[in-house]
C-alpha cells in the first residue's frame, strides 16, 4: 500500500501539475539540436536504417497505386511513421520478438522480410506464410521473430506482456516490443497488458505510435489527457515521449528501453508523436475530417528527409546513390508484384487446415462435399477447381476489390 | 417513392427517431462528423449537435457499457460497433449486462432503450476480421433481441422498429448490400415488426429459410430450383431473437421439408437451433431431413471466400437434394 | 494534441517523480488534525451518517452471524469501510445516482433503505424488489436512486459514465457516484470508463474503495504503482486520495468532488484508503492469506469509533444514546429478519417475467410445461408448488445455504 | 487407489504437469498463495514457485490475453478464470484470438498450449452469475476445444489431455460436484481422450445424452426409467468442441430416440447443434423426435432455482414421453 504525505485541506491535483517533456535529437535540416549527443551508429548499421526507410517508403507508395489501379484488394501505408517504426526495430536484437499493429511494415523490411514475401501475402497466393486467409498487409514471419498481424485492435498488447513474460522464464535476455496506435490504446486490453506487465515485471516495451488520428477520430476526442505516456505513472512504470519522426532520437530512446526491459525486467511506455501522413487505408479518405494545410506541415518534417539531411552532412550518402536506390526498388517492387499476382491461390485443403492442429473428422467430411460440390460447378469456383485440377486456368472475377470494406 | 440504398434507408431512420425524440442518441467509433466508416451517419452531427451524434474513443466494451448506463438512465442509445468482428470485447456488457438488465433488478431498471447496430457478414474480401456473422452467440442470450434486414425497405422499418422496442436490440447490417441493394423506401416513418418472420415467396415442396444477405443468395437459388419445376416457399426470418417459430412450423407442416442458410459456421450456428425446434414439431410431417447449408467450420478465410460461403448454388444442390431425398 | 518542452538526453521518468498526498481532517482520538477544517455539518446530518453507520455495522454483523447459522446462503459486510462508504453517500443530493459495486449497503441504509427491505432481498422472497432472482446482498432501489447491484466486476464503471452523460443532457444539475473496488479498477471496464468520462465531460464521481485486498489477493500483487489515485494522470481527471476510514475527510472531499462534477461537469476520482476488516465474504477465510496483526492494526482505526469520538467530544451523542441505538437496531434486526424468512417465495411466474418487457409466446410455452410438470411432482418443487397452490406449505431444503460457492 | 473429489483430482492434475514440465504454468485471480477460491491450485505455488503459479491483476481479458501470449511463445499456460460467468471479459481473446491464431498465421504461430479452466454451472444457489454454463457460446466457434468432465477420474484424466493437447482447451468444470463427487483416482500419470464421447450404459430404448454435472442428473433418471422398463443407454459427450457425432449417431441408430440435457437455456444451447445433426444423419431410424431438456430461455434463477433446473424428473419425463410417443 502507499505511504504518502497527509494534507489537511481537499485539494484535487488536476492532472496538469507536470508535462512530459519530448525527447528530440536531430532537427530536419539534418543537424542535431544544441546539447543532443547522436547514439552509437557506424554507416552500416545508419544505411541499412535508411534503405529501409527507402524501402518502406516505395513499397507503400506502389502498393497503394496498385490498389488504386483494382490490382489489391486493400492496402496501408507506414508513411510519415517510417522513423517510429523503423528506428524502434533497428535498437532490438533481431531476435526480439515484434507485435506489430498493422502499420508496422518497416520493421518487417528492417529484419529482411522481402518483396516476394510482402507480395505473397499481399496477394494472398499460395506462397503467402498465411495461406491467403487474411486480408493484406496482415503479414507474419516466424523465422524474424515477427507475429502475424491480427486485425482485432489491441488484443496484441497483453499477449506481448504474456509473451515477454515466457521470455524472462525461457532467461535468454530477449524481449517483446509491440507496437500499437493511440486510438487502439484506449481499449481494454492496454489497461490490462501494461498493469500486468509492471506488476509482473516484464520485459516488453510498450511502442506507441501517436499519429494524430484513429480513422476520423482526432486524438482529442481519444483522449482528453497530455498523449498517452502520463499513463505509465498509473502503472508507476519506465516511461518516454520521443520525437517519432527523430530517427535518431527513437533509437536511442528504444536501446534504452531495451536494456531497461532486458536487465532490469522492467516494462517500458514509448510514446513517439507523429503523423499519418496518408490515409488511414486504402479506403479512406482524409479530406472529409482533416485540412491539407494540417497535412503539409507534417510533410515538411517528413522523417526520411530528416535522416537523410543527416547522412548527407555525414558524406554518407548522396544524390545517385539516393536515385539508384530508389530506381532499383521500383523495380523490384513491380517485377515481385508480377511475380506474386501470377501465382496460383492455396489449395484447397488450406480451406480447413491449421483450424486444428490436425483436420478433424467432421472438417474432413466437410471438405470433402466441399470438392464434391465444386466438381460439378468448375465454373463458378475458378480458384477452388483450379486447385482440384491445377491445369484449369484461374479466372479470378476483379469483384473483389470493389467490394471491399470500408475501414 | 425515393430510390434508396441500405445506407441511405438506415440514415434516414436514424434521422427520424433523432428528429421525433431528443432521447435518441447516436455514437461510436469515427460516426461523428465522418458519419462512420460505411456513412451511415452521416450529417447527423451536423444536424443535431455534438452531443446527440459523437465519436466514441476506440473502445467496443466502453461504448456499450457507456450505453447500458445512458439507457438505464432514461436516453435511447443507438451504438454503433464498426465490424461486427470487433463486438466481442463488449461480449460481456451484452451479455451479462444489457440482457439481464432488466431481470436481475426486477424491472426496477432496464435497458430497454438500447439498440446496437453493427454491418457483419461476407463477400466484401474481408478475411477473419471483417466478415464474420456473430448473430448465433447472441442469440444464446435471454433478453436480447437480435434482428437482419435483407433490403434497404426492411432496414429502414426495422431499424426504426428497433430503437423503439421496449428491449434491447441488436441490429445487424449485411454490409454487402450496403450500397449494391437498392430499391424504394419511404421518405417517412414507418416500422416493420419485430419477432415476426416473412413469407417472401409462396411454394409447396420446400420451405427455405434464411435472413440478410443470405435472402438474395435464396433468391437465386430458388429461380434455379424454379426451373427445374420445384415450388419453394421463401422465408425471411428477420428477427433471430426471439424467431417467429410458429410461422416456420407452418410452412414445413405444409411443404414437409426445410432448408435453412446461414454464413456462419455450421457447428452452433442459429441454423441448428431452427432444426431441432423444427424436427421436434413437425415431426410426423418431415418428409426429408432439414438441412443446413452454412459456412465451413473455420475462421472466415479470404483467397477461397467463395468456396467458404454458402452461395445460390450449394443452396440450390440442398434444395434438390431434400426434395429428392 | 500536445504541446511541451523538449528534452535531448533520453530520460526516462520512472513514475515516483510526484506522490499524491492523503487528505485527513479527523484524527481517530475524535479530534482534527492540525490546521484541518471540519465541513459545515449540523447536529442533525451528522447523526443522520453516524446512526447509518452503526446500522450497517449491526445489519453486518447480525446477518453475518445469521449466515454461520445456515438461515441465509451468502452474506458480505461493509465493516471497516463504513466512513467512505456513508461520507461519500452523505456529500450527494439524495437524488444523485449512487451504482454500487456490492459492499456499499451503507450508502442504501443511509438513504433510507429499510431492514425489512434489505431482509426482503437476502431471502430472496415474494417482497425481493428483485424477486428472488439474485443472490443476498444484490440490492437496489428505484426510489432511492440506487441502482441495482450487478456481479460482475466493473461493468458498472462504464454505466456510470453513461448514465452521468444523460444526467448532463438532461440538466436537471444531477451526477453520477460510482463505487468500485481497488481490484475491480483492473478491469478493461475502468480504463473505458475514465478516459471516455474525460473525453466527454460527464458528471461522474469515480470512488474507489481501496481496501487492500481483492479476495486474498493483496493490493501489491494488483497494481505496481502507488493506489490507483495516480491513473487519473492518465486521463486528466481531478482526483485526491482521502482517508477512508475519516468521516469528515470523505465527506468534505466528496461535496467538493461533487461541485466539480456538476457545476464544471468534469468527473473527479476519489481513493479513499481503508481496510477490509471483515472476510470477502461468507464463503471466504482471510486467515489463509493476512496476519491478524495486520487486522488489528486496522482496527485501532475503526471509522466509526472516530466518528462516535468525535460526536461525544462536541457532546453530540453519549453512552446511553449509544447503547439504546444498537439495542433498537438489533432488536430490529431480528424482527424483520424473522418476518423475512416466513414469507412465500415469489410466484413461478417470476421465472420468466422481466427477461422481456412482455413475455415471449416461447417463454410461455416454456412455463406453461413447467406448471404441468410440477403439478405431477409437487413435493419436488415445494416452492414452485406453492406458488401454484398458495395451500401447500413451503418446505424448502436447507441444503442451499451448504451447497454455496467458494467466492 | 485412493479416494478424491473433484477438486482434489484437478488438483493432481495440475500438479503432475507442472512437475513434468517446466513450461506449464498456472494463473488467474487468487490462484496463487490462497490456492483459488475453490483451492483447486492448493499448494502449486508452494512447490513450484511465485513465478509457475502466482495471482493475477483482477482482469480476465488481461488474463487470457496474457495467456495466449505465453502460449504463442511456447510456455503451457493453464489460466483459471474464477467463475465460468466471469469469462465474458476474456470473449473477444478467446474467440477473435485463441481459436484463430494457427488458422490465421498458417501455422506459423500457434496459442496450442493454452488450457482456460473454469467452473461452470448452477445448483449452488447462486443466482445469474454464480451459475451460468456458456458452453455453447464457444462450441460456435470452430479453433477451440471444449471439455467438460463429470466425475473426479475423469476430471483428471480430461485435464491432463487437456494441457498436453495440441490444441486450446476449454475445461469447464462443474462446480457443485467440486466436493460432491468423490471417487477413485489412481495418483498416477493417465489421460483419457479429448473428442470421444464415452457410453456409461449400454441400452436400446432410447438414448439419453448429457455431459458434466446433468450425468448425475441423467443416472437417476435412468434408474427411474428402469423401474418402467424403460431401457437406455447413456453417453457423456465429454467433449463438447469437436464433439463426437459418430458415437452419437451410432447410437440413436440403435434406439431410434434421442433426448438431450443441458442446464444453459434452450434457445441456441448445444443441444440443438446435436439434435439438427442427428436428424439429418438418423432421420429413417429416428421414431420419436429428439427431446431437449434444459434450463429456461430466461437468465439464471435463484429462489426458484429448483424449478428452473432440468433435473432428473424433467429428464425422467421427456424420456417417457419420447418412448411413449
Ligand atoms: C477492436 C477493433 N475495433 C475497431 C477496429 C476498426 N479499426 C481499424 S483501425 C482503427 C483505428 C486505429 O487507430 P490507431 O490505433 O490510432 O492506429 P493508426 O491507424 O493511427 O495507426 C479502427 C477503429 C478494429 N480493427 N478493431
Ligand atoms: C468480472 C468478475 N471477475 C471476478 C469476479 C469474482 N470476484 C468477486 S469479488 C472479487 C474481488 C473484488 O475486489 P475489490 O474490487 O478490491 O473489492 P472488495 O471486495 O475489496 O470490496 C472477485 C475477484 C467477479 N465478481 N467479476
Ligand atoms: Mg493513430
Ligand atoms: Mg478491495
Amino acid at each position: 500500500m502507499t505511504t504518502t504525505t497527509d494534507i489537511h485541506t481537499p485539494d484535487f491535483l488536476r492532472g496538469d501539475e507536470f508535462s512530459i517533456p519530448t525527447f528530440r535529437l536531430l532537427r530536419q535540416d539534418g543537424t542535431l539540436h544544441e546539447g543532443a549527443e547522436a547514439p552509437a551508429l557506424d554507416r552500416e548499421q545508419a544505411l541499412r536504417i535508411y534503405r529501409t526507410m527507402v524501402a518502406t517508403r516505395v513499397l507503400d507508395e506502389r502498393m497503394m497505386a496498385a490498389q488504386r489501379q483494382g490490382r489489391l484488394s486493400f492496402y496501408m501505408q507506414c508513411t510519415g511513421e517510417e522513423a517510429a517504426v523503423i528506428g524502434a526495430a533497428a535498437a532490438l536484437d533481431d531476435a526480439d520478438m515484434i507485435m506489430s499493429q498493422y502499420r508496422e511494415q518497416g520493421a518487417l523490411v528492417y529484419r529482411g522480410f522481402s518483396y516476394d514475401e510482402f507480395m505473397n501475402q499481399l496477394f494472398g497466393n499460395e506462397l503467402d506464410y498465411g495461406k491467403g486467409r487474411q486480408m493484406p498487409i496482415h503479414y507474419g514471419s516466424r523465422k524474424l521473430h515477427f507475429m502475424t498481424v491480427s486485425s482485432p485492435l489491441a488484443t496484441q498488447i497483453p499477449q506481448a506482456t504474456g509473451y515477454a513474460y515466457g521470455q524472462k522464464l525461457a532467461g535468454e535476455g530477449h524481449c517483446t516490443i509491440v507496437f500499437f496506435g493511440e486510438g487502439a490504446a484506449s481499449e481494454g486490453d492496454f489497461h490490462a497488458a501494461l498493469n500486468m506487465a509492471a506488476v509482473h515485471e516484464v520485459p516488453v516495451i510498450f511502442f506507441c505510435r501517436n499519429n494524430g488520428y484513429a480513422i476520423s477520430t482526432p486524438s482529442i476526442e481519444q483522449f482528453a489527457a497530455d498523449g498517452v505516456a502520463p499513463r505509465a505513472f498509473g502503472y508507476r512504470m519506465h516511461v518516454i515521449r520521443v520525437d517519432g519522426n527523430d530517427i535518431l532520437a527513437v533509437l536511442s530512446a528504444t536501446r534504452k528501453a531495451r536494456r531497461i526491459a532486458v536487465e532490469e525486467n522492467k516494462p517500458v511506455l514509448i510514446e513517439a508523436m507523429t503523423y499519418r501522413l496518408a490515409a488511414h487505408s486504402s479506403s479512406d479518405d482524409p479530406s472529409g475530417y482533416r485540412s491539407k494545410k494540417e497535412e503539409e506541415v507534417w510533410r515538411d518534417k517528413d522523417p526520411i528527409l530528416r535522416m537523410q539531411n543527416w547522412l548527407v552532412a555525414r558524406e554518407w550518402w548522396n544524390d545517385d546513390e539516393e536515385k539508384a536506390l530508389q530506381e532499383s526498388l521500383r523495380r523490384e517492387v513491380l517485377e515481385t508484384m508480377k511475380r506474386a499476382e501470377k501465382r496460383p491461390p492455396p489449395p484447397l485443403d488450406s480451406l480447413v487446415s491449421d483450424v486444428y492442429a490436425d483436420v478433424t473428422p467432421a472438417l474432413q467430411r466437410q471438405l470433402d462435399h466441399l470438392k464434391t460440390h465444386i466438381r460439378q460447378y468448375p465454373e463458378a469456383y475458378p480458384r477452388g477447381a483450379r486447385s482440384l485440377d491445377p491445369d484449369v486456368k484461374p479466372r479470378d472475377d476483379a469483384s473483389d476489390a470493389d467490394n471491399r470494406g470500408g475501414e | 417513392m425515393p430510390n434508396m440504398n441500405m445506407l441511405q434507408a438506415i440514415n434516414s431512420a436514424l434521422d427520424i427517431a433523432m428528429a421525433e425524440d431528443d432521447k435518441v442518441l447516436c455514437f461510436g467509433e469515427d460516426v461523428g462528423i465522418f458519419g462512420g466508416v460505411f456513412r451511415a451517419t452521416s450529417h447527423l452531427q451536423e444536424k443535431y449537435g455534438k452531443s446527440r451524434c459523437f465519436n466514441t474513443p476506440l473502445v467496443e466494451q466502453g461504448i456499450i457499457g457507456f450505453a447500458n448506463g445512458l439507457a438505464a438512465q432514461g436516453s435511447v442509445p443507438v451504438a454503433e460497433i464498426q465490424f461486427a468482428d470487433y463486438i466481442f470485447p463488449a461480449f460481456d456488457q451484452i451479455v451479462n449486462e444489457t440482457a439481464k438488465f432488466r431481470y436481475r433488478s426486477g424491472d426496477l431498471f432496464n435497458v430497454g432503450g438500447l439498440t446496437i447496430r453493427a454491418p457483419y457478414g461476407g463477400g466484401i474480401a474481408g478475411g477473419l476480421y471483417h466478415s464474420q456473422s456473430p448473430e448465433a452467440y447472441f442469440a444464446h442470450t435471454p433478453g436480447l433481441k437480435v434482428v437482419v434486414p435483407r433490403n434497404p425497405y426492411q432496414a429502414k422499418g426495422l431499424l426504426l422498429a428497433a430503437i423503439r422496442d421496449p428491449d434491447p436490440v441488436l441490429f445487424f447490417e449485411p454490409k454487402r448490400l450496403y450500397r449494391a441493394s437498392t430499391g424504394e423506401v419511404p421518405e417517412e416513418d414507418y416500422q416493420l415488426p419485430i419477432g415476426e418472420a416473412e413469407v417472401t415467396r409462396e411454394g409447396s415442396d420446400v420451405t427455405v429459410l434464411g435472413w440478410g444477405a443470405q435472402m438474395e443468395v435464396i433468391d437465386r437459388a430458388v429461380e434455379l430450383a424454379d426451373k427445374e419445376g420445384i415450388s419453394c416457399e421463401v422465408i425471411d426470418l428477420r428477427s433471430i431473437l426471439p424467431w417467429d417459430e410458429d410461422s416456420v412450423v407452418e410452412s414445413v407442416l405444409k411443404t414437409g421439408r426445410l432448408v435453412i442458410t446461414h454464413e456462419a459456421p455450421l457447428t452452433g450456428g442459429f441454423a441448428g437451433e431452427i432444426a431441432a425446434t423444427v424436427q421436434e414439431r413437425c415431426f410426423l410431417y418431415l418428409e426429408s431431413p432439414i438441412a443446413r447449408v452454412t459456412g465451413l467450420d473455420t475462421p472466415f478465410p479470404l483467397t477461397l471466400e467463395k468456396e467458404y460461403l454458402p452461395d445460390h448454388l450449394k443452396v440450390f444442390e440442398a434444395i434438390k437434394a431434400s426434395v429428392a431425398f
